[in-house]
This record gives structure tokens, C-alpha cells and sequence, in this order.
């Protein structure tokens, strides 16, 4: 197992995000966490890289309890994420974006870099060749130099998951990834994220876009209000009656978010 | 990137240098006519002034009063005197550009200024070390004369002026118990108190307690309230006439009527501007007495108030005093060098000015009698 | 040409170059999101440390200017720590209350500050340096110069080197590893973290530089003025050194040399604009934040100079 | 002695508490910490001056003259420094703060230049008028000051809890984008926000003035950083806090001169702030964390 969340609850205020939510995730797959909006699928990202802590619960990671560790260094363990609502740094060319996500897997402080030890040198040189090429994996080489924030909605969304591939992840949180893309690109996304699965790096994916999910994803898990309704292989899913009927009715929703 | 950096620090470097000629263009029309010429001596004197900021005021009743004695002093003919008149917005970083313009002019024979001590004290050293004479108007605090040869004054030292107006304030009350009340945060506030504090323990008086207070505050109830308690005879208060004044009027609201002593900082007809009635009981004492009815001082009004339409305070009188003084020491130097000019001012003895008989000690300070002065039905009065 | 060497341009070239220090001391922390407002503090505690200890223990200035400095880098650990739970206008506003509070300090404790009337007598670099070189057997005259004048140009190179050498620091610094945490912690703070940077470290880091910098900058201060009183370092200061940065552009660090070059020569040059200063710099605060919220200059600016395609966020 | 210092220390807490009321409502509402309040407070205070002793004009009219020319500035700062930041793109969170401190420094000298660097007396009767309780003088003023104060608060908070405006201004509050869904007139709601709080600074300003006869171009700075320090301490954006804060910050400076060092007084209230934000940075009485805005 590569990521075990044992019964983990989140409440904010007195209202339950989470409740006693449980699933597991095995080396190399394909992960997805679906469920309608409010139903906790952010929040349990943010729980997994310790934005929040849990209420009660453990998050383990590669057999190590992960709860309570600091962000960066949960991401220095092995864990990056992407956010719903893209959280790129704007000012920054996309290259420099990708550099700093290789942050923690280099090591020159103040004084190396300020003398350019050789040491800082090689390893500067080594990030940049790792950027270019994990934008070229995304398809975004030729803008290497254009700021983030000048880029196309889809390209800032490959931009993201470039960089959060930089920190050489062995689990890779994905949220929404499609969301605001046209089919095409839709279809690259795919091709994508299967070439990150075939590269050995687990990936737990959230999306609305159900054609993908049931198309992508190993298994599945279903929230709903904070609880987990379902689990299972796409097929599964597709004919879970609890899941149907949380979903019926919310189908027009669905097609408009 | 280095190329970027050393390319913008380069233009960095021009502009500043372009910048820099462009104040030196401004400089160099002004040749000074040093020498003599038919009899009269011509002679230039750098003045570093507060003309612009919070306390412009104090900087424009001293310039005013140097080109008044300056236009008298040019038409007696004898001396010739130009003054350069430079800015110091009351910051001690440019008075201490603004003298450094002024002594790398040669023709600047000696400098009157800057305006505040704290000014005044980084100034001061600088001019002592180039030999350039240099004297201050209106700056009274501790240690001023003592920074070196070349630097004197003849601002009455808080020194002086407070001891007298204690001596005779508690002369007259027979006060035996006092309180203090300081702005910790002025320079000029701090020294007087630390004079008031000493003649205090000198005279044997008993200080009760001792209150201060900061800049821009406007609440004093809780230190008068104090000092009310301790029922003193006399308060003594270091304070400009600006806090001063609402210090007393605070006083009087609470039923505080003891009389408060102050220093020269408190002497303002202001004061009774702000506080009205309130100011009656305020004992100060001042080498300038406005209302006196002596000649010199009522012609010195007349002629300032048709200049500038307003009456001349005490730091008009000073700077109008110090002009006379350094003409007086230029003609007994005999020529406008700065040696001798030096020489010349240390040994001024008995000048008969507009404040009264002057004298320089062997340091530097002033030697001199000062009045006492009180606020009595919202008019100064001399002191009985 | 000697002639040129005139004290009173050295002067205020030796203003400008302390006001760069200052500048550069705001927009190193604000290269990491960090509002400082206590500039003026750490000036002070700079200031004050190095002209104590040379004055009471005769400890020559170099070393009393690297513990001033050092002890203001101290203190900005010290209070940065703590403050890292507060971001944006929170730390802005306590550093504010910081700077005012070691300033009221600087006042009251008399027996060592002698209170508001000042540290006098602070030895000066220049003569310093003056006696320092006589000592070898040079004297000034030996190439021409006055005594004035040679102390005065000692002092501009002196502290030319040290800006010059503070600034290559920090462009080095910005263009590595740790100058891309510095603005990916300033453009998305949790974003950065999840990146793995150690936020906590990082945002110490560039607010301790800043105390060291300002710090280094008071120390200096002290020794070339050779008076200092705790009304240098008042409020109205911090506000003054905020703007030679935001006026002369906050993203770019030749902003900060531009705004402390121009605005300290600005009123020197023109009279009418020293009277009204402060008035004018009140309006420019509010047409830049409407208009350039990012200063005077920034990146495509420089680009478009220089002839250089905007390829780089390097200056950053 | 202690009544006398507790009454000294409860007119300067209800003078604070009406500056942190002016901060704390614009705080609430926009997020902003408005740098120039306590210049406002000081124009305010300058023509209640003019307009009593240069005009000779009753002390109502002087109230209502200052209440018009700090809304207008409330309006202008609004209008020309806040508005033309809000939502533009790339504007950092500090962008307003350093607006509205040039806005304070403009004010600030340009009262300098205007008015003189000098303090101005403030004459009126009524501040003239007290009662003798035992042996303790009370003058009117201060009892006024302090009603005013609370008036103002629990005005305020019904303003915020019961009425229409008051409510659209809590939802701005609480969110810009929502509440202009909502159909709230957030640009109405904000001008009028700025505008109140200006007003209060205003009447603030006079009462200081009365209080202490003493008004003068630096005032606004002192009074203003005690604000800040006020609301820092009761919470942001919370009306109980800010007067609960005042109080205190002002009992306290008093206490702290009557039994203690008066030399740092100034220091109170920024080592409280200091502390505050170490211990429990939301303030005392601040539910949310604090985070930068």
C-alpha cells in the first residue's frame, strides 16, 4: 500500500467534512475520488498533505504515519499536489515554476548560491535539464519563457502537474485537472497522466468529468456528505445502486459543473 | 543576469553623477567678492537654517531676524556682510550636507546655525575640525559650547536661564516642595530638565515626583492628577511652549494653581495664546523681554514688525544679536579670514546688544544677565 | 579635476549610498511577501549597538559595525520566529509597533542612551580610516588632496563597496534556489509549501537579512554622522525608507537604488521640493499604488532599456 | 487619587474606542487597515478649531461642520485611493496599506501648512462646565465623551444586526463576491462604510479637542497607531473589541503614568499589540485566525 487513510474525520465548527472515511491506495494505480460538490473530496486533500489536520483518523504513507508532519515536508517524503482552482506562481516563467517545484530535491542555501560553488552550479544545471524536460513531457517547452499567468487555461493546468512532478512524487494528487478543458485536450490530459502511471508514480485523482474517471481510473471511491458511499472498480461503481441514487436528480448539475 | 545588473548600476552611477554636476553648476556662479574695497570689509557667512517642516516657524523668525541686522549692519557701511542662506528641514542629515556645501566654499568666513541642537550636534564637530567658526542662535541644550575651539553661542543655555528663574520663583513662594513634569523625547526638554533636576537638589528643594510626557500627545490628566496629589508648591516643567501650554491649561482645569517654572523652550507669547487664563503663574526666564519699554527694544519691534508684519521672538532677537556680534568680531579682525576672525570673536567682551551686555566665556558660552519674566493677567510682566 | 573631490557632493553621495543599504533592506523581505515597517528599528539597534561599543569599549568601528549589524539580524530572527503566524498587514503593523517601541526604549533608558539628547562623539570612519593610513607614513597631501577631502572620498568608496557588494549578494541570491523560494512564497504562499519549501525557514531568512541590512545601514549611519539621536529613528523614517522602495519599483532591486538615488537627491536639488516633501511624496505614494502599483520601475521597463526581450523573471 | 485616574483613564479609553470603531468597521468590511484614519480624526478636530474659535460658531454646528468635511474625505479617500485597487489584477494585499499612509502623510503636512505646526487652543463653553462629586472634579465633557462612545457602539452593532443597510454591509463583509450576487449594491455599501467611519473619526476629533484643548497636526499619528494597536488587541473587524480595547489601552496608559514610569507609555500600547499577536493573534474577542487578507 502506498497511501492508507484509516478512518480519518474532519469537522469544521461542529459541521462534519469528513466522517470516518477509510480507503487505500496501491503502488501504481489510478486512483479516483468522485462524489457531488461539498462532499469532502478537497478536504480529504487537504487532510492527505496536512493543509488541515485530521480530526481523528491516520494518514499513512509508505508505511509511515504522515499525520501532523508539516506540508513540505510531506511533499519532501513523497506526496505533490495540484489545486482545483490552479494555484501557479503568475509571475514566474514556466520553467522557473517547474525549478521551484524541484525544490526538494536539491540543497544549496545562501552561501553556495551566492559564491556559485561548483556543487550549486551542477545541481542548478541538472534542474533546469529536469524542467525543460518535464515541459516537454507536458508539451509546453516552447513556452518555457512566457509567464504562467500569460498562459492558456489548459496549458496553465499541464504547468501544474509539471511542476508538482518536479518533486519527484512517488503519490501525485490530481484536483479536477480536467475541469474547463475541451474534449481535446481532455483526451491529451489521458494520455498524460497515463504516461505519469506508466512512469511508476501512483496517482489519486479527483474529477467531475465521469467519462475520464470511469476511463482512467483503477478503482474508485465515492464520497458523499462527508462519508464514503462506495468503492470499487469503475464497473462496480457504474452499477452501485447507493451511487446511482445519490446521483440521480444531481445529473443535471453534474452536466453544467 | 549579472550583465542586466552591472549594465542598470552603471546607469545608476551616471545619473547620480549627472545629478551631482548639475549641483555643482549652482554653485559655482556664486564667486564671493572676499577682500577689501574702499574701506569696507566684505565678508560672506554661511547660515544653516529650519526653513521648511514642522518647525519652519523657529527657522524663519532667525533668518528674518539676520537680514534685518544685516541691512542695517551693511548700510553703517563699515562691514559688508552676504549671507548664504541654506536649508535643513530640521534634519540633522542634510543640516550636516548643507554646512558641508557651505565650508567647502572658501569664502564662507564662518556659519550661523543650524537651528535645532540635535542638529547642531552633528554639525558642530564637523566645522570645528575644518576651523571654521561657528555659532548657534537658538541652541540651548547641554554640551553645545563644549564640542569644541570654533563652535560657540549666544542662545541663553537652559544652564543659566533655569537656576534663575528658580532662584527667584522660589524666593518669592518660599516653596519647599516641587514637581516635575518632562518631554523625555526632545532634546532640548530633556537638558533643561536635567538643569531643573540639579539646581532642584542644589537649591535643597524636595522633588516630589517626577512625570513626563512625549511629542504629538494630547492627554496629560493622568500626570497632573498625580502631581496634584502630592500638593507641590511650585512645578516645574521642562516643556516647548507648544505642549506647555496645554500642560497648564489641563493644570488649572484640575485646580492645580501652584506657578510653574519653565525654561526658555516655555518662553512664547503663545503660550497665552493657547492656554488664555490659564497661562497666568508661568515663570520664565529670557535674555528677550518684548514688552520692555527700553529704546533699543521698542525701535527692534517697530522696525521688524514693518518688515515682516508680525512681532520679533526671541529667536529673531538672538539671531538678530548674533549677526552684530559676528560684525563686531569681523571688525576687530580687521580682515575676513577665518583665523583671525576666529581669534577676534573668542575675545568679545561686554557688547552692548539688544538683549543686553554679552560676553563669551573662556569656552564659548554665553556670559550675560538674563531677565525673569511671568504671565500675569494674559500679559509677560517683568518678574518682582 | 581634484576640485571635483568636494566634500559636500561626497556627502550626500554617501546619503544616497547609505539610503540604498536602507532601501535594499525593505525589498529583500518583500521579496518574500514581507511588509517591514521596523526598518527604522533595526537602523537604530544597528546604530546604537555600534556606537556604544566604540565609544565605551574602544572597539575599532569595523567590528563594532559587523555586531551591530549582527545583533539587528539577531533581533529580526527573534521577532521574525514569532512573527511568521502573522502575515500580510499583521506583520506590517507589528513591525511598526516594533520600531516604535525600540525607539521609546532608546528614549527612557537614559544611563545608556543619555536619552533623547544622543549619543555624541561617535568616532567617525573617516578619521579613522585617515589615522589608520597615516600610520603606514601616507598623508593625503602626498597626492594632492586635503585632509577633508581625502576623508571624505574614503568614506564614498568605503561604502560604495559595501552596497556594491550587498547588492551582488542579493542578485546572486535571487537567481538560485533560494531567490525562487523567496518569490514563490511571496506570489502563493501554500502553494510554495506544497512545492516542499520550508515556508517557516525562508520567511525568517529574508526577514533577517532585512534587519541585518538596515542594521548594517544605522551602524554606518552612526559612524559617518557622528551624532545619532533616537529621532532618527522614528516613524517617520520607516515611512521614508518604504518609499524610496515602492517609488523606485518593489519587484526589481535597482528599484530600490533608483528610488534612494533620486528621491534623496531630489530635494537637495530642488528647493521648492523640499518644502513640500512629504506632500509630494503622499500623492506619489497614492497615484503610484493606483497607477504602478510595482514602481518606478520593473522588469519589462528594464527590458525595454536595455534592449533585452523580457526572457527573464530573473531580476525578480 | 484612584477615581480621578479612573475617570482620566476612561475618557481617553472612550477616545480610543471611538478611533478603533472608524478602523474596526473598515477593517470588517473591506480588509483594509486605513492608514489615514487618524489623519481624519485630526482634520476632524481642526474644523471643529476653525469653525468654534475663527467662526465663533456653536458647538452643534461645529459637530455637524466636522461630521461633513471628514464624510467628504471618507468619500475622497474611498473614491480616489481604495476603489481604483479593488479587484485590479496583480495588486498585492499591501497595496492599499500603502495607499491609504500616503494618503495620512499628505494630510498630515499639508495641516502643516495650512493650519501651522503648532497646537490649537479649543475654546467653548461647555468644556468649561463640571461637577464637583466629594472631592473629585468631573467635567461634563468627560461624561459626554464617554456616553458618546457607547452610544456609538451599541448604534453600531444595532445598525449592523437589525437594519437592511447594516445587514448588506455585514454579507459585503463576509463575502464581496457573494453579496453582489445577493443583488447588495457593494460599491454603495463600501462608499457609505468609509464615509460612517470617517464621520466617527471626526467626532472623535472634537472631542478630543474639548477634552484636552489641544489639537495639532501630529495628533492624527499618535492617536491613529493607538487605533491600530486597539483593534489589533480587540479583534479585528469587532465592534465589542474595539471599545473593550480602548478601554483598556487607555486605563491601562493612565494606571501605568499614576503608578508606575510615565516615559513609556507610548510603548503600551505597541508591546500589547506585540504580545497579542504572539499569544492570540484574532484579538480578544476575534473568533477567526488570523489570516492576511
Amino acid at each position: 500500500m502506498v497511501l492508507d487513510i484509516k478512518n480519518v474525520s474532519k469537522n469544521f465548527g461542529g459541521i462534519h467534512a469528513l466522517k470516518n472515511v477509510s480507503f487505500s491506495i496501491k503502488q501504481g494505480e489510478i486512483y479516483g475520488l468522485i462524489g457531488p460538490n461539498g462532499a469532502g473530496k478537497t478536504t480529504m486533500f487537504n487532510l492527505i498533505t496536512n493543509i488541515f489536520e485530521p480530526s481523528s483518523g491516520d494518514i499513512i504513507f509508505d508505511s509511515q504515519t504522515i499525520t501532523g508532519l508539516k506540508s513540505h515536508k510531506i511533499t519532501e517524503k513523497g506526496i505533490c499536489r495540484t489545486y482545483q482552482n490552479i494555484r501557479l506562481f503568475s509571475q514566474m516563467t514556466a520553467l522557473k515554476n517547474v525549478m521551484v517545484g524541484g525544490h526538494s530535491r536539491s540543497s544549496s542555501g545562501v552561501f553556495s548560491s551566492v559564491f556559485r560553488t561548483k556543487k550549486q552550479r551542477e545541481e542548478e544545471i541538472q534542474l533546469n535539464q529536469k524542467a525543460e524536460d518535464l515541459l516537454e513531457l507536458v508539451g509546453l517547452l516552447e513556452h518555457k519563457d512566457t509567464l504562467a499567468e500569460n498562459l492558456a487555461y489548459g496549458q496553465q493546468r499541464r504547468l501544474e502537474i509539471a511542476r508538482a512532478m518536479a518533486s519527484n512524487p512517488k503519490l501525485l494528487l490530481l484536483d479536477e485537472p480536467a475541469a474547463g478543458m475541451n474534449e481535446k485536450e481532455t483526451d491529451s490530459l489521458y494520455d498524460l497522466i497515463k504516461m505519469i502511471q506508466s512512469k511508476g508514480i501512483t496517482v489519486l485523482i479527483i474529477e467531475h468529468d465521469m467519462p475520464l474517471v470511469m476511463k482512467l481510473c483503477d478503482r474508485i471511491t465515492v464520497l458523499n456528505f462527508g462519508e464514503k458511499l462506495a468503492e470499487g472498480t469503475p464497473t462496480e461503481i457504474q452499477n452501485n445502486e447507493a451511487v446511482i441514487e445519490a446521483y440521480l436528480g444531481k445529473e443535471e448539475e453534474y452536466e453544467s459543473a | 543576469m549579472d550583465k542586466l545588473l552591472r549594465k542598470s548600476f552603471a546607469l545608476c552611477a551616471v545619473l547620480m553623477l549627472l545629478l551631482l554636476a548639475a549641483c555643482s553648476g549652482e554653485n559655482a556662479g556664486s564667486e564671493g567678492a572676499t577682500g577689501e574695497q574702499s574701506g569696507t570689509l566684505n565678508a560672506k557667512i554661511g547660515v544653516v537654517s529650519y526653513l521648511t517642516g514642522a518647525g519652519a516657524a523657529y527657522g524663519e523668525a532667525i533668518t528674518q531676524g539676520l537680514k534685518l541686522a544685516q541691512s542695517e549692519i551693511n548700510e553703517q557701511g563699515e562691514v559688508n556682510i552676504e549671507l548664504v542662506i541654506e536649508d535643513s528641514a530640521g534634519e540633522a542629515e542634510q543640516a550636516l550636507s548643507a554646512s558641508q556645501k557651505l565650508m567647502s566654499d572658501d569664502n564662507i568666513l564662518a556659519i550661523i546655525g543650524p537651528t535645532l541642537s540635535t542638529e547642531f550636534f552633528a554639525v558642530a564637530p564637523e566645522a570645528d575640525l575644518n576651523g571654521i567658526t561657528i555659532m548657534g542662535t537658538s541652541t540651548t541644550a547641554e554640551g553645545i559650547p563644549e564640542i569644541g575651539d570654533y563652535v560657540f553661542r549666544n542662545a541663553i543655555p537652559e544652564a543659566l536661564a533655569i537656576p534663575t528663574a528658580m532662584e527667584k520663583a522660589v524666593e518669592r513662594t518660599g516653596a519647599k516642595k516641587v514637581a516635575m513634569i518632562y518631554g523625555n523625547d526632545d532634546v532640548l526638554t530633556q537638558s533643561g530638565f536635567e538643569t531643573m533636576k540639579k539646581t532642584a537638589e542644589d537649591m535643597g528643594l524636595e522633588i516630589l515626583t517626577i512625570e513626563t510626557f512625549q511629542k504629538g500627545q494630547s492627554d496629560y490628566n493622568a500626570q497632573l492628577t498625580k502631581i496634584k496629589n502630592t500638593n507641590p508648591d511650585l512645578i516645574l516643567a521642562s516643556a516647548l511652549y507648544n505642549e506647555g501650554a496645554v500642560i497648564m491649561d489641563q493644570a488649572r482645569k484640575m485646580g492645580i494653581e501652584v506657578p510653574f517654572v519653565g525654561g526658555n523652550g516655555f518662553n512664547s507669547p503663545q503660550v497665552i495664546e493657547i492656554a488664555g487664563d490659564a497661562a497666568n503663574g508661568l515663570i520664565v526666564a529670557t535674555p528677550w523681554f518684548g514688552e520692555s519699554e527700553e529704546t533699543k527694544v521698542v525701535d527692534f519691534n517697530k522696525k521688524y514688525e514693518a518688515e515682516y508684519g508680525e512681532l520679533p521672538d526671541q529667536f529673531a532677537a538672538q539671531a538678530y544679536d548674533a549677526l552684530y556680534i559676528y560684525a563686531d568680531a569681523l571688525k576687530r579682525a580687521g580682515e575676513a579670514d577665518r583665523e583671525l576672525f576666529h581669534e577676534a570673536l573668542a575675545a568679545t567682551e561686554d557688547f552692548e546688544g539688544l538683549l543686553g551686555n554679552f560676553s563669551f566665556d573662556e569656552i564659548g558660552d554665553v556670559v550675560m544677565d538674563v531677565k525673569v519674566v511671568e504671565i500675569k493677567d494674559g500679559k509677560f510682566v517683568e518678574f518682582e | 579635476m581634484l576640485d571635483f573631490i568636494n566634500p559636500y557632493y561626497l556627502q550626500i553621495g554617501s546619503f544616497i549610498l547609505i539610503n540604498i543599504l536602507l532601501a535594499v533592506s525593505v525589498y529583500v523581505p518583500l521579496s518574500s511577501g514581507q511588509l517591514s515597517l521596523g526598518s527604522a528599528g533595526f537602523m537604530g539597534i544597528g546604530a546604537y549597538t555600534s556606537a556604544l561599543l566604540t565609544i565605551n569599549f574602544d572597539l575599532p568601528i569595523f567590528l563594532g559595525v559587523l555586531a551591530g549589524a549582527c545583533l539587528a539580524g539577531i533581533l529580526g530572527i527573534i521577532v521574525g520566529l514569532p512573527s511568521l503566524r502573522l502575515t500580510g498587514v499583521y506583520l506590517a503593523i507589528a513591525t511598526l509597533g516594533l520600531g516604535e517601541v525600540i525607539r521609546v526604549i532608546f528614549v527612557n533608558w537614559e544611563s545608556l542612551t543619555r536619552g533623547s539628547i544622543g549619543l555624541t562623539g561617535v568616532p567617525q570612519i573617516g578619521r579613522e580610516l585617515l589615522n589608520l593610513v597615516r600610520g603606514f607614513g601616507f598623508e593625503p597631501s602626498m597626492i594632492g588632496l586635503k585632509n577633508n577631502q581625502f576623508v571624505f572620498l574614503l568614506v564614498f568608496i568605503l561604502l560604495f563597496l559595501i552596497v556594491l557588494a550587498t547588492i551582488w549578494f542579493v542578485v546572486r541570491q535571487q537567481n538560485s534556489r533560494v531567490g525562487r523560494s523567496f518569490s514563490s512564497i511571496q506570489m502563493d504562499e501554500k502553494a510554495a509549501e506544497s512545492m516542499g519549501i520550508n515556508i517557516m525557514y525562508f520567511k525568517v531568512l529574508s526577514f533577517a537579512q532585512g534587519a541585518f541590512l538596515a542594521g548594517l545601514a544605522g551602524a554606518l549611519f552612526a559612524h559617518v554622522m557622528g551624532y545619532i539621536s533616537p529621532s532618527d529613528f522614528s516613524y517617520h523614517r520607516a515611512v521614508e525608507i518604504l518609499i524610496f522602495t515602492v517609488f523606485g519599483g518593489s519587484e526589481v532591486i535597482i528599484g530600490s537604488v533608483f528610488g534612494a538615488i533620486f528621491l534623496t537627491l531630489m530635494p537637495e536639488l530642488l528647493r521648492f521640493v523640499s518644502e513640500y516633501r512629504y506632500i509630494i511624496y503622499g500623492i506619489m505614494l497614492v497615484i503610484l499604488m493606483a497607477v504602478r502599483p510595482q514602481g518606478i520601475l520593473d522588469i519589462h521597463l528594464l527590458g525595454r532599456f536595455k534592449g533585452i526581450k523580457r526572457s527573464k523573471g530573473g531580476m525578480r | 487619587m484612584l477615581l480621578e485616574q479612573l475617570i482620566n483613564g476612561i475618557t481617553l479609553g472612550s477616545i480610543y474606542a471611538i478611533v478603533a470603531l472608524g478602523f474596526t468597521l473598515v477593517f470588517g468590511v473591506l480588509g483594509i487597515i486605513n492608514m489615514a484614519h487618524g489623519e481624519i480624526f485630526m482634520v476632524g478636530a481642526f474644523v471643529g478649531v476653525m469653525t468654534t474659535g475663527v467662526l465663533g460658531w456653536p458647538l452643534w454646528l461645529a459637530f455637524a461642520a466636522s461630521i461633513v468635511v471628514t464624510s467628504i474625505l471618507g468619500y475622497l479617500l474611498e473614491r480616489m485611493t481604495l476603489r481604483p485597487l479593488r479587484g485590479k489584477k496583480g495588486v498585492s494585499h499591501l497595496a492599499p496599506l500603502i495607499s491609504t499612509i500616503g494618503v495620512s502623510i499628505l494630510l498630515e503636512n499639508l495641516s502643516h501648512h495650512i493650519f501651522g505646526a503648532g497646537n490649537k487652543p479649543f475654546r467653548t463653553e461647555f468644556a468649561e462646565i463640571s461637577i464637583e462629586i466629594g472631592q473629585v472634579t468631573v467635567y461634563i465633557v468627560q461624561i459626554v465623551i464617554f456616553a458618546i462612545s457607547i452610544i456609538l457602539m451599541i448604534g453600531l452593532s444595532i445598525w449592523l444586526s437589525k437594519t437592511k443597510a447594516g445587514k448588506a454591509l455585514r454579507a459585503t463583509a463576509e463575502n464581496l463576491e457573494t453579496a453582489s450576487i445577493l443583488g447588495v449594491d457593494t460599491k454603495k455599501i463600501i462608499t457609505l462604510t468609509v464615509i460612517i467611519a470617517s464621520a466617527m473619526g471626526g467626532i472623535a476629533g472634537i472631542l478630543v479637542g474639548m477634552a484636552f484643548n489641544s489639537v495639532s497636526p501630529q495628533m492624527g499619528l499618535a492617536i491613529g497607531l493607538k487605533g491600530l494597536a486597539i483593534i489589533i488587541l480587540g479583534g479585528m473587524g469587532n465592534v465589542k473589541g474595539a471599545m473593550v480595547g480602548g478601554l483598556l489601552l487607555g486605563l491601562s496608559e493612565t494606571f501605568l503614568v499614576a503608578y508606575g514610569d510615565s516615559g513609556y507609555r507610548d510603548a503600551i500600547a505597541f508591546i500589547m499589540i506585540i504580545l497579542i499577536l504572539l499569544l492570540r493573534p484574532q484579538g480578544i474577542f476575534g473568533s477567526k485566525m488570523a489570516e492576511g487578507r
